[in-house]
């Protein structure tokens, strides 16, 4: 009882802090920083309609590059934690009898509109709202509603670490080209076309596809990893 | 292609992502790929450093925005000595691992050199980046290896060492990213040559808060006194090199961090008292607690955790002397506490407990391992003929000119208790008979070829010590010269 | 107005992060505790967004008929660096998970209590 | 304009109010969902604070992909928190 009080104590002081400190801080009010200069820019001279994704992409582009890492390190550590050694006796643990016919069907419906969705998010990255990563979400919940639904589909490991390496090496070439231009790491070296047209932003557009492309396989991997290892069986031996 | 700092972070990218295309031509190559690029980055550091101790440092923008905008990586003289110090560690160390478990199957060891060499790569980012969220992002890169490669081995209970180190990872990261939130707000740029420039007119009350929040965040990843519990559990599961990796880069970082955020970004001096009382506190209770230690690996891992403490210590006196001597002393726990474990981890290879008693009497099967051993302990706790002397005498006297008598008292008394444990290991390994029944693994070749480098290092530096301490004097002149700092970062088109 | 606005956003934060933090304090289940972490990252994102919004201000997205107007626009780094910290948040959370279910099958209990047994 | 307020109190109570759930049931399955129901009011806070991308993003990522994680984690371990009876029928029929 007494780590409770401990703890509500510990938390008042914590809020206390917090609730001081933001006080300070007023809501919505104008505050010069350096966001102005990122919207005049990405207008004039990267050609990018959605201003977040010109942040996210060229101006801290070294950002998503370490972003992209921590998604591949996560899915990694994640198959080299759950690892275990492939025994005789692995049944496949997904439910045993098959979901039900309107499941069945309206995952055929709904699967490709969803896939669609998702490209469609990260290939208009620059333009509309979304980009990389939440076009490459939305396509690892497409292929999770197919793992749930149909006991037959396995996500092929051996496609997802190509596609995966693929667009890993993609972006990061993309990025050294600018070094060999001469130019800086990660520069805008292609033209960036007039704003609101698909093709603006030089290789911003091309980044991104690349990194929907990367959270995708990464995404429908790691959920693949947790779902389809062995729940432990009944004597619960542990390798 | 001109050599320039990014290479520290592209080309291990590029790598990590192309590992799991090689293996598939030669199951081989996924070993080697980590060690050619530690190799050329050894290679780039020796040039870039060169460069800098001649001429002025090193910024490279990224992505064509010059820096209060773009992101900028800084390869100064103080960066640069840590980024070196790393990358031929890391080299070595891979050296070592070269095989270090060969009955691994080979989807594990794909993953474990990946994150291996990934590992390097965020402690290398966390100090060359010149942004602040960059630092997160590193910070989290370095996190996520490092939980991975706690519990990578399962005979063993890593996973509840990497839960531990989860659970105090995120509050790290929970209070740097508050620390940044706030900071935006006040500051409205994210350049850390920036944030300096504006911090004078930052109201003192959210300045003083904003950097209690950077204290505790990077505090726990620099193993400061109370947040520290998770580092004997994680440096004990690890694998035997990884452990070495931990102490020799990864909490440096964190220590980097720390006193870039204490003497660039900030301009409180007050926060160099509670420096020094955190850095005495951590000291003594790990001291302390490691000489009771009964596990090898857990007394290295305190043993280290103290080391820290004397590092901040010497960091939080202020004066040049002072923040020479904590640079040299830097230098020396990477060296020879990575030393230490790569040694003993031999010693207790097939060992279930890993015991120190099991480490008696192998002073005559293993002769080159102990005797490498107990090199690097008597130069850890500072004996004459080893590099490790120095350091201490420089910090002494740092500290006599400072008038902190108190702080003297303190460090003979810890150099003495060091002494003693240390003592009681060597003791055990030459004088003691062989009583333990577990089977004894010698060190492959490549395993020697490392520690008698590292040996190496430790002689030729603690008789010679002018070879670096040219370049350290430059690393904490640079350190010290913020406004130098704020004009070089800003200053490059 | 604007108190009460100022009151639910920042409001909002700070209570998830409190509530978050609870959870993993004073909390035993292991997945009690994962599900805190993700509370409290859940707060601190809100809270990232929210400092940088500006009354009246539209989304920083330049669609055709927004070109023109110089329409005051929302602050777009807090949104670019969420952006990142959401996903860094999901890979953390899902490493965690994975360790919990190891613990569960070395230990068969989900209780930290239990499996303390690395003492300080 | 006044009753432009009426949502936002509603979304505050909402989000508030699962993360308290969250924390208190004994059900892990409750709970987990109830992480999902904070995402999701996230992810509304986001879109009143002229945040499309981020909104998305968690909505994507907060709300689908983190839950179906916790479920599976539930799936392999126990669904009840704490030495709960179900928990005790659980174990003893599995082994």
């Amino acid at each position: 009882m007494i780590k409770k009080v401990l703890v509500i104590l510990l938390l008042a002081v914590i809020g206390f802090y917090l609730v001081d400190l933001l006080a300070q801080i007023p809501f919505g009010e104008k505050r010069d920083n350096v966001g102005d200069y990122y919207l005049q820019e990405s207008v004039q001279s990267l050609k990018v309609a959605n201003a977040v994704t010109g942040i996210v992409v060229n101006f801290r582009g070294f950002d998503t590059l370490g972003e992209v890492t921590v998604l591949f390190l996560a899915a990694m550590g994640l198959s080299s934690i759950m690892y275990r050694k492939k025994k005789k006796g692995d049944k496949d643990v997904r439910a045993k009898k098959p979901s039900s016919r309107i499941l069945q069907v309206g995952v055929q419906i709904i699967f490709p509109m969803v896939v669609i969705l998702g490209a469609y998010v990260f290939i208009h990255g620059h333009l509309t709202p979304g980009g990389g990563f939440q076009g490459g979400a939305i396509i690892a919940t497409a292929s999770l509603l197919m793992l749930i639904t149909y006991r037959k589909f396995k996500v092929n490991h051996n496609t997802i670490s190509w596609i995966e390496s693929i667009a890993g090496v993609v972006f990061a070439t993309l990025g050294i080209i600018g070094l060999i231009k001469g130019m800086s790491f990660l520069e805008n070296f292609l033209p960036t076309g007039e704003l609101n047209a698909l093709l603006s932003g030089g290789i911003i557009a091309i980044i991104y596809v690349s990194v929907g492309f990367k959270v995708a396989a990464e995404l429908t991997g790691v959920i693949d990893t947790v779902l389809l290892n062995n729940k432990p069986d009944s004597n619960n031996e542990n390798n | 292609m001109v050599i320039s700092p990014v290479h520290y972070i592209a080309l291990p990218l590029l790598a990590a992502f192309l590992i799991p295309l090689l293996g598939k031509i030669n199951k081989e190559l996924v070993r080697i790929v980590p060690g050619l690029v530690l190799l050329y980055l050894s290679y780039v550091s020796v040039t870039l450093m060169t460069q800098v101790l001649q001429g002025s440092p090193i910024v490279e923008i990224i992505a064509g925005w010059s820096p209060p905008w773009g992101i900028n990586l800084v390869f100064s003289a103080f960066s640069g000595f840590l980024v070196s110090l790393m990358t031929i560690l890391g080299f070595l160390i891979w050296v070592y691992t070269y095989n270090f478990k060969p009955e691994e199957s080979y989807s594990q060891t794909t993953k474990f050199y990946t994150l291996f060499m990934m590992l390097i790569t965020g402690t290398i980012g966390i100090v060359i980046t010149g942004d602040i969220f960059n630092l997160f992002v590193f910070m989290e890169i370095t996190a996520i290896s490092s939980y991975s490669l706690t519990a990578f081995y399962r005979e063993r209970d890593g996973a509840e060492a990497a839960f531990k180190y989860v659970l105090i990872g995120s509050f790290a990261s929970f209070f740097v990213l508050l620390a940044i939130v706030i900071l935006y707000t006040q500051v409205g740029t994210l350049n850390m040559a920036d944030i300096a420039r504006k911090m004078p007119d930052v109201d003192p009350y959210i300045k003083g808060v904003i950097l209690l929040f950077f204290f505790i965040g990077f505090g726990i990843e620099a193993e400061m006194f109370p947040l520290n519990g998770w580092a004997p559990d994680v440096y004990t599961q690890a694998p035997g090199p990884i452990a070495a990796i931990f102490s020799g880069m990864v909490v440096k970082a964190g220590v980097y961090a720390l006193i870039r955020v204490i003497f660039t970004l900030f301009d409180v001096p007050s926060v160099l008292n509670l420096l020094l009382i955190m850095g005495l506190l951590t000291m003594v209770v790990a001291e302390v607690i490691a000489m009771r230690q009964e596990r090898i690996k857990r007394m290295l891992a305190y043993s280290s955790i103290g080391q820290m403490g004397l590092v901040l210590v010497a960091f939080s006196i202020g004066t040049k002397d002072a923040i020479f001597a904590a640079i040299f002393l830097m230098f020396n726990h990477a060296v020879i506490k990575g030393l230490l474990f790569l040694s003993s981890t031999f010693m207790v290879y097939h060992s279930k407990g890993k015991e120190i008693s099991e480490m008696n009497g192998l002073g005559k099967l293993m002769p080159f391992t102990a005797f490498v051993f107990s090199l690097g302990a008597m130069a850890i706790v500072g004996l004459p003929p080893f590099s490790g002397f120095w350091s201490k005498l420089y910090l002494l006297m740092a500290a006599a000119d400072a008038q902190l008598v108190a702080v003297i008292a303190i460090v003979l008394v810890i150099s003495v208790i060091e002494l003693a444990y240390y003592f009681r290991v060597v003791h055990r390994i030459y004088f003691k008979e062989r009583t333990s029944v577990v089977p004894i693994k010698t060190p492959t070749i490549n395993a020697k070829f490392t520690l008698a480098v590292l040996a190496l290092v430790i002689v030729v530096i603690g008789v010679y010590p002018d070879l670096i301490s040219g370049m350290i004097e430059q690393a904490a002149k640079d350190l010290l010269d913020k406004q130098n700092y704020i004009h070089y970062v800003l200053s490059v088109r | 107005m604007n108190q009460l606005l100022t009151i639910s956003f920042y409001g909002t934060s700070v209570a998830l992060i409190l509530i978050g933090l609870y959870a993993v304090l004073a909390k035993k289940n292991l997945l009690k505790i994962v599900i805190g972490l993700s509370i409290i990252d859940g707060g601190l994102h809100l809270l990232f967004v929210s400092i940088g919004y500006i009354s009246k201000g539209t989304a920083p997205i330049f669609s055709p008929e927004v070109v023109g107007t110089n329409a005051v626009m929302v602050d777009p780094v807090p949104q670019a660096l969420v952006l990142t910290a959401i996903v860094i948040g999901f890979a953390v959370t899902a490493v965690a998970l994975s360790l919990v279910i190891r613990l569960y099958r070395h230990h068969n209990t989900v209780s930290i209590d239990e499996i303390k047994n690395l003492k300080w | 304009m006044i009753w432009l307020i009426i949502p936002i109190i509603v979304l505050v109570l909402l989000t508030i109010g699962a993360a308290i759930f969250a924390v208190v049931t004994k059900n892990l399955l409750y709970a987990v969902v109830s992480t999902g129901v904070i995402s999701l009011g996230l992810s509304l806070f986001f879109f009143i604070l002229q945040a499309p991308d981020v909104a998305l993003t968690e909505a994507a990522i907060g709300v689908a992909l983190t839950t179906i994680i916790f479920i599976i984690t539930i799936r392999n371990t126990t669904q009840y928190e704490g030495d709960h009876k179900e928990n005790k029928i659980e174990k003893g029929a599995k082994s």
